[in-house]
């Protein structure tokens, strides 16, 4: 019986001009939670997807169990008892759960009744909550992933692999899915993970191997390894990790929210009688369990919902102006400089297929009252993002598509924090960012507060809301759980809040 | 464009005729003919067109090489491209077959004077005073009145067997257009019949399309429901006599034997023999002898015929319609004799839409002063959408 | 582990092609596709196959009228396309362009009729061209409004539109015909030339009488590129058409652009109603689009909407299509013919594109072994 | 009586070949595949069909049957519309040409097709009309004998070839299969997101690949059906029509639902011959009359449209094509 479960030897993989796996060896012991951790781009999910079919490697060979493998297909991963969680979601939004789950399935009679009582019973085992009627594009971001999950447990596999499957889940929810991999380990099956969450990486895995640039740079052992290792791994220098949090600077009163109610398309209420203010140079966080109304408030404010109540924008004199019933292009004419990096990123805040240069000229091209557009100034504007921010990409000329989550990210917020905004709104800036990236863009909301902008940061890493804000406001089923202070609540505090006050249940 | 014109001019020579004008004799075999369709061989007007002419070619001793047929040719601007580029190739001679080629043709023809056009169905050469423009058609309304004495006899058979009584003797018609061409076929037809049947009434339908295989057979069983017990046509294609068939109701065609597609109901058709015109055509080009401005004829210079009757036919039919021809032939008989019908229950005795007073001698001169037909009255008995 | 099915080639993602390499796949695919419709006419009909090339030739470019028919149907196949590139680039599958030119055509030909000889010929010239465009963008607006307002399917709604606008020219010719009854209109004006479009550079060339509408084709070309390229709107409907999410995200009323955008292209395919009607024809007929607007869609589409390549797929697609004609007509073969020629060069040409976009390269044997 | 019984059977029978197309249309949009070569294929299907008819009673002269007239027809309009279908997935699939272009050309192309060989069948067959498959096109005619006979009810409902009770077994079997079996299922998927699809094991080329070729066999048949049932077995150029572009509008009218698909054709064949059964029209009123059946589409179109539901949208990735290694 071969010890590795899981072999890579001198696997090479190109995309055009990129490599984005060089000659990477490194090997997945039988029955042992491997954490792969690496920078956005650096070729983890490359590598994963070799394994799962999608991909077939350029050069190199991949042994399962022992032996020489060639990969043509998902179904051949599946013959070979690998199972992945792909880091986005592969479901089909108009199927409900089950048949997102049975989809695939070799065989056997087609009985959709049966997988449903089956697919509930392993819910229940698990400790999922999940409806397997429900259609998909009815479900949360963190059913989805749950969906995900059961879909591996449903086909069983000896070989399990998790592209980024926490980004979207609460601490509760991936202290489940923890629970129920450390299960798995425990009946012999072989686990490889990747996360850019280290703590998760210290609290699950037994070794940790790093990716750089799509190199193999070396693996250590968990229990050997912290935050500050593994950075400089995965970075290759040393990395300063920290957020220095300056004191608010208690500037004009920036925001109003009156009883701001919304109601969704089936008229149910999603945020109801909120009402805050927000002040120049201090950050507001955000936290609550996603879906809790934090995209409402914040695409309500940019006026891209329609609400009850009031918003109102105040200017440095104190005087205000009320941006009810306003479109995006209505409060931009009054003058009133907001900023929105919205949660979904190539679906909203950029367009993927245009260049850098047509995504920094979204928000301002219709300034001015000529009929041509101007693409010099934002030119230069993309440029200057580019090297600030160390933008990686070849040029300001290419595809937004087909920059790595992490460079996207900076470019949306870049664009978004041009031209020094009042007030700035991010809706998990770093979601799906490696930790060296997610510390620049804390440091450039920090900066916006500096400079005197009311920032509200939306975030799901309450560490991070507790360590970057000044004050943060609790959502909780579209109403507010309280405001605290953050330099003085425990997280805790905050976790219980965001269940509604009552005690959660793992 | 110049170059191909100098070549035609080369080809022929010039001489001169009777009247003084410049007329141009062509050598047989650097003859060159062009024709345009507005279908093609599989399309019942466009092929008795092409027959004709490949039969005229034969008969005069062209090759088929001589003869450039441009098939498909829509009725706009295409035209005058086919035209001109027929004009180009060196064409001396071009026929044109379909009725909205007329203007471009006459554009063409205003162009090119050393070139003879020939237009069938159209109505503006009398007009356009070019020496090198024509128009040509056929009395195919003689045909389609035989048709209709056979249609009669039918029903007359069907009357005696007592399928139906005389006043279930209704015709159907699937029309193309309201159009004088149509009219004047359809009233031929119905005449036929009522010469057998007195008691006769027809219903006409109009497909507005001159072929349309499905619109032609709803069109027939629409009108078969409707309790017309024989049908005929004046549309292109197979649609009516194949409804008729699966009716099992008998049916007149047109242009074609419609046997193939409706063996036990199809009677016969009523047929053009362009040939006739095309050799008399080609033979004036080749000798240099004017061809008539307007150029129609019947069964006197076997320009049109019947085909093969059918077993659907009623017994003696083929002796009844032989005599029934002769008598057309000898002017004996005509076909809109104005004693046979009324209009609006009041006996015809003046027609005159364009100046020309049609109506003389007790009938209908139709296509006597122009080729293209002019009888354009609703008949009593007749049943015709207006337009 | 079965082994068997290791595919020979292994297909490569190519992020640049060279211009170079980019005319070689095109030109080799083109001669392939000659070559097969070549074996193709010489199984059906035994003639040489160099004739065949020489009457496609010809046929397309042989002589100055023939080479002059050619340019004006690919001017006008172009400007139908033009016209039908906004609505594409915003992802409004605007299949209705049949339609659009139709009701071009019936405004055209109208003021032909109505006020022919009435006016002042320059005068009724740019109410031609006025009205036809103004008759387009209804009948591109109808469908737009449908959409932005109740969601519904444009692809069928345009599509509809063009059988409306067909019954609308049958109807139109019952008014208009001449004689009564014969289903034709005939040549409008055909005495005064009232209406139809002025000869440029005198009557002695052959392509005289479409110089106009030429000019006019490529002057719309050019703007509509600049349109597109340079103007905020033309941003806009990029944006739109990449997603409406973002546009609202960005400001930008998807709705009112979803009309304005629209509007332009059913104007512009109502007025190449105007230069089939005015420019070539001179009258109205069921044939008066002639299924163009369907190739036009062809056209864009294989030009990957960028007008300059469009100009060169239009001429292209009429050459082939005007070659064919005369290889049918030479050869004795049915007309339908050329649109089996038309058929495989389209094939081949489409097909070609998967070698611009990817890189085959044989599987290396030992990669996995 | 008579009248009302002919109109219901006539609209049916329009209704029959747009049927099939629409089937074959949605199974092949099901998995992603937006053929607009359907109104391409009927023709190819229709005129492979009457060919091969027509050269068996000919080569068998006497001793010809009509049933095997039928097979051989059947089998070779199939055939043919399978090999359309085989090119629209080699070069959509194997080489992801895009759809829109490669479907419009396949249109050219089968258009071309059908009326090239069907005329030059009527030159072989000695001219215009002179093209029989008598045998054949009966046995495509013949109805149920004891029921067709029945009064009203025999000739509306009863009075068809087998083609046409295949159509609506056809659609109601396409309906099962996309909803009720598995591999309906994995069809969907692909046409949803085939990248999800591929990823849970389910073979994306080969799913359309041979839906794609069924759905095309499918279209063949209709326009089988129409030259062998409608037209009685004989050819005329562009005799089809545009009824392929009604195929592919009842897809969408139907909301990708074969079911609702065997009404909506019903419903546009009744529109369609409608204006002959409406006494006292003239010509330019029937005309416009003959617009019924488009603007009653459009007011279906608009008012689902404004339900809006998502299971009433296209799928998903209709029209894209699918690398597994894009992104
Ligand atoms: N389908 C593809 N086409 C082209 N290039 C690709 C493709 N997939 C990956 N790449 C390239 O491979 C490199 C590695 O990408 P990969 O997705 O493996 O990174 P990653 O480590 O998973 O990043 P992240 O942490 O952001 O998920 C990238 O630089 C990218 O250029
Ligand atoms: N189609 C593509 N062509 C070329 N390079 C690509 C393409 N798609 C992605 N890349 C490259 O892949 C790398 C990683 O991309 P990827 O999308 O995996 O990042 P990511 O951080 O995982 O994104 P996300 O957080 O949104 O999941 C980047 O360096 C990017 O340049
Ligand atoms: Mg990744
Ligand atoms: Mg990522």
């Amino acid at each position: 019986m071969a010890e590795n479960a899981i072999e890579f030897c001198e696997i090479t993989k190109r995309f055009g001009e990129v490599t984005a796996s060089d000659r990477v060896s490194f090997s997945l012991k039988k029955g042992e939670i491997l954490a792969l951790l690496g920078e956005n781009g650096s070729g983890k999910t490359t590598l994963m997807n070799m394994l799962s079919g999608i991909y077939f490697p350029d050069g190199g060979q991949i042994k399962v169990n022992g032996e020489v493998v060639s990969i043509q297909s998902p179904k051949d991963a599946f013959r070979l008892g690998i199972g992945m969680i792909h880091q986005h979601f592969k479901l089909i939004p108009v199927f409900s759960a089950a048949e997102n789950i049975i989809l695939g399935e070799q065989g056997g009679k087609y009985d959709l009744r049966a997988a449903e009582q089956k697919l509930s019973e392993l819910a229940e085992r698990y400790g999922f909550r999940l409806n397997p009627k429900q259609k998909v594009y009815e479900l949360s971001v963190s059913e989805k992933q749950t969906v995900e999950i059961m879909k591996v447990l449903y086909r069983g596999a000896d070989i399990l692999i998790l592209d980024e499957p926490t980004a979207v889940l609460t601490p509760q929810e991936t202290e489940r899915l923890f629970a129920i991999l450390r299960k798995m380990r425990e009946d012999g099956k072989s686990i490889l993970i990747i996360t850019h969450k280290l703590t998760e990486v210290l609290a699950l895995s037994d070794r940790v191997a790093v990716l750089r640039k799509g190199q193999y740079i070396g693996a250590v052992e968990t229990a050997k390894a912290d935050v500050t290792l593994l950075t400089e791994m995965m970075v290759g220098e040393k990395v300063k990790l920290g957020i220095d949090r300056a004191a608010p600077l208690n500037g004009p009163r920036r925001l109003r929210l009156e009883n701001v109610t919304c109601v969704n398309a089936e008229g149910v209420p999603v945020l109801s009688n909120l009402s805050l203010t927000l002040q120049g140079g201090e950050i507001l966080g955000i936290a609550g369990i996603a879906g809790n109304g934090q995209r409402e408030l914040l695409e309500a404010i940019a006026g891209l919902v329609p609400y009850s109540g009031e918003i109102c924008y105040g200017e440095d004199d104190g005087s205000e102006k009320n941006l009810k019933g306003m479109t995006p292009a209505a409060i931009e004419a009054l003058g009133v400089r907001l900023a929105f990096v919205p949660e979904d990123r190539l679906g909203m805040g950029l367009v993927g297929s245009m260049d850098l240069t047509d995504n920094v000229m979204l928000r301002s091209y219709r300034s001015g009252a000529s009929f041509v557009t101007d693409r010099k100034k934002p030119k230069e504007q993309a440029e200057q993002i580019v090297e600030e921010l160390s933008v990686a990409t070849p040029g300001t000329a290419t595809p937004i598509g087909r920059l790595s989550g992490g460079n996207v990210q900076k470019v949306l917020v870049g664009r978004e924090i041009l031209g020094s905004p009042k007030v700035v709104m991010a809706a998990y800036p770093v979601r799906g960012l490696d930790i060296h990236s997610s510390y620049m863009i804390y440091q450039l909301l920090n900066e916006q507060k500096k400079k005197g902008s009311a920032v509200i940061c939306v975030g799901e890493d309450l560490d991070v809301l507790l360590e970057l804000c000044d004050r943060i406001l609790v959502l909780q089923g579209g109403k507010s759980a309280g405001i605290l202070d953050a330099r003085t609540a425990s997280k805790e505090e905050l976790g219980r809040r965001m269940m509604g006050g009552e005690e959660s249940e793992v | 464009g110049s170059s191909a014109k100098t070549e035609t001019k080369a080809a022929a020579e010039s001489t001169t005729t009777a009247d003084g004008s410049t007329q141009t004799v062509v050598p047989k075999e650097k003859l060159k003919i062009g024709m345009l369709l507005i279908g093609d061989e599989n399309e019942g007007y466009s092929a008795s067109h092409i027959n004709g002419l490949k039969e005229a070619a034969k008969t005069l001793g062209l090759s088929e090489d001589q003869l450039i047929l441009k098939t498909n040719i829509r009725e706009d601007e295409s035209s005058l491209d086919a035209t001109e580029d027929l004009a180009n190739q060196g064409c001396q001679l071009i026929f044109g077959t379909s009725f909205g080629y007329e203007s471009y043709m006459l554009e063409v023809a205003k162009d090119h004077p050393e070139i003879t056009f020939c237009h069938a169905s159209g109505n503006q050469a009398a007009g356009a005073s070019l020496s090198n423009f024509h128009n040509y058609f056929d009395d195919i309304f003689e045909a389609r009145y035989v048709s209709g004495v056979a249609a009669g006899l039918k029903l007359k058979q069907m009357i005696d067997e007592g399928k139906i009584k005389a006043d279930q003797a209704r015709l159907g018609y699937v029309g193309a257009y309201p159009y004088a061409e149509v009219i004047s076929g359809y009233t031929a037809f119905y005449l036929g019949a009522k010469s057998v049947v007195p008691e006769t009434t027809m219903k006409v339908l109009y497909t507005n399309s001159w072929g349309d295989p499905a619109v032609e057979a709803e069109t027939a069983k629409q009108l078969i429901s409707d309790g017309c017990v024989l049908l005929s046509q004046h549309a292109d294609t197979t649609g009516a006599p194949t409804a008729a068939e699966e009716e099992k109701v008998p049916c007149v065609g047109y242009n074609i034997d419609m046997t193939g597609v409706a063996p036990d109901s199809a009677i016969t058709s009523p047929t053009n023999n362009w040939e006739v015109y095309y050799e008399y055509a080609i033979q004036s080009v080749l000798s240099g002898e004017p061809i008539a401005t307007d150029w129609s004829e019947g069964f006197a210079q076997d320009a049109v015929r019947l085909t093969k009757l059918g077993t659907a036919a009623a017994p003696g039919t083929e002796e009844k319609l032989k005599e029934v021809e002769q008598k057309i032939k000898d002017g004996a008989l005509h076909v809109f004799d104005t004693k046979t019908f009324t209009v609006n229950g009041k006996e015809v005795t003046s027609y005159a839409p364009n100046g020309q007073e049609l109506v003389s001698d007790g009938y209908f001169h139709e296509s006597e002063y122009r080729s293209s037909p002019s009888f354009d009255l609703i008949v009593d008995g007749i049943e015709a959408t207006a337009n | 582990m079965r082994q068997s099915r290791e595919p020979l080639f292994q297909m490569h993602k190519r992020g640049y092609i060279s211009f170079g390499k980019l005319a070689l796949i095109h030109l080799i695919a083109l001669l392939l596709a000659l070559v097969t419709c070549a074996a193709v006419i010489v199984l059906v009909t035994g003639v040489n196959p160099l004739g065949v090339y020489e009457a496609l030739v010809t046929g397309a470019v042989g002589n100055p009228r023939r080479l002059w028919v050619t340019i004006r149907e690919s001017g006008i196949l172009l400007l139908i396309a033009v016209g039908l590139t906004p609505a594409f680039r915003m992802r409004f599958w605007n299949i209705g362009a049949e339609g659009q030119i139709l009701v071009g055509g019936i405004a055209s030909a109208g003021l032909m009729i109505l006020l022919g000889g009435k006016l002042p010929n320059a005068l009724l010239l740019l109410l031609m061209l006025v009205c036809s465009m103004l008759f387009g963008m209804v009948w591109g607006l109808v469908p737009a409004y449908c959409k932005a307002r109740y969601h519904t399917n444009e692809t069928l709604f345009t599509l509809m539109m063009n059988y409306v606008a067909l019954q609308l020219v049958t109807f139109a010719i019952c008014f208009w015909e001449n004689p009564k009854g014969s289903n034709s209109i005939g040549t409008i004006n055909q005495a005064t030339r009232a209406g139809w479009f002025p000869r440029i550079g005198g009557t002695g060339f052959a392509g005289s009488q479409y110089i106009f509408g030429l000019i006019i084709i490529l002057l719309v070309t050019v703007l509509m590129h600049l349109y597109l390229t340079r103007t905020k709107q033309g941003f806009e409907i990029s944006v739109v058409g990449a997603s409406q999410n973002t546009a609202r995200y960005a400001g930008i009323s998807v709705q009112r652009v979803m009309l304005r955008t629209m509007a332009i292209s059913g104007a512009i395919c109502g007025l190449a109603g105007a230069v089939i009607v005015g420019g070539a024809g001179h009258t109205l007929s069921i044939s008066t689009a002639n299924g163009r607007g369907f190739t036009a869609i062809l056209v864009a589409w294989m030009a990957n909407f960028n007008p300059l390549f469009m100009a060169l797929t239009a001429i292209l697609l009429c050459f082939m299509q005007q070659g064919a004609i005369q290889i049918a007509t030479q050869f004795k073969l049915n007309q339908n013919f050329s649109d089996i020629i038309t058929g495989i060069v389209l094939f081949f040409l489409i097909g070609c594109e998967f070698f611009v976009r990817y890189r085959l390269t044989l599987r290396k044997r030992g990669a996995t072994k | 009586m008579n009248l009302l019984s002919t109109f219901l059977q006539r609209a049916i029978l329009q209704g029959v070949p747009i049927l099939y197309g629409a089937n074959g249309e949605i199974l092949t949009e099901k998995a992603g595949n937006l053929n607009l070569g359907i109104p391409g294929i009927m023709y190819m299907g229709g005129v492979s069909g009457l060919i091969a008819a027509f050269f068996y009673e000919r080569e068998a002269g006497d001793r010809a049957s009509g049933l095997v007239g039928l097979l051989v027809s059947l089998c070779a309009a199939l055939l043919v519309s399978m090999l359309a279908g085989l090119l629209y997935s080699f070069l959509t699939v194997t080489l992801r040409a895009n759809q829109n272009v490669v479907g419009l050309s396949l249109t050219t192309f089968g258009v071309g097709f059908g009326n090239f060989f069907g005329g030059s069948l009527s030159q072989l067959a000695g001219g215009v009309g002179q093209i029989s498959t008598k045998l054949t096109a009966a046995a495509y005619r013949q109805s149920l004998p004891g029921l067709s006979g029945l009064p009203f009810v025999g000739k509306a409902f009863f009075s068809f070839g087998f083609l046409t009770y295949l159509s609506i077994a056809l659609s109601l079997c396409l309906a099962f299969l996309l909803t009720g079996t598995r591999k309906g299922l994995e069809i969907r998927a692909v046409g949803e997101d085939p990248a999800a699809a591929d990823a849970a094991g389910v073979d994306v080329n080969r799913v359309k690949y041979v839906s794609t070729v069924v759905g095309a066999a499918l279209a063949g048949l209709g326009g089988l059906c129409f030259v062998m049932e409608y037209l009685g077995g004989t050819w005329a150029n562009d005799g089809f029509g545009d009824r392929g572009w009604l195929a592919v509008a009842l897809v969408i009218l139907s909301v990708w639902n074969a079911r609702k698909a065997i009404w909506g054709s019903f419903l546009f064949g009744g529109l369609y011959i409608l204006y002959l059964y409406i006494p006292g029209l003239n010509r330019s009123a029937q005309e416009l009359f003959k617009m019924l059946p488009y603007l009653a589409t459009i007011l279906v179109l608009i008012q689902t449209g404004r339900r809006n539901r998502p299971e009433d949208q296209p799928p998903a990735s209709l029209g894209l094509s699918y690398f597994r290694e894009e992104r």
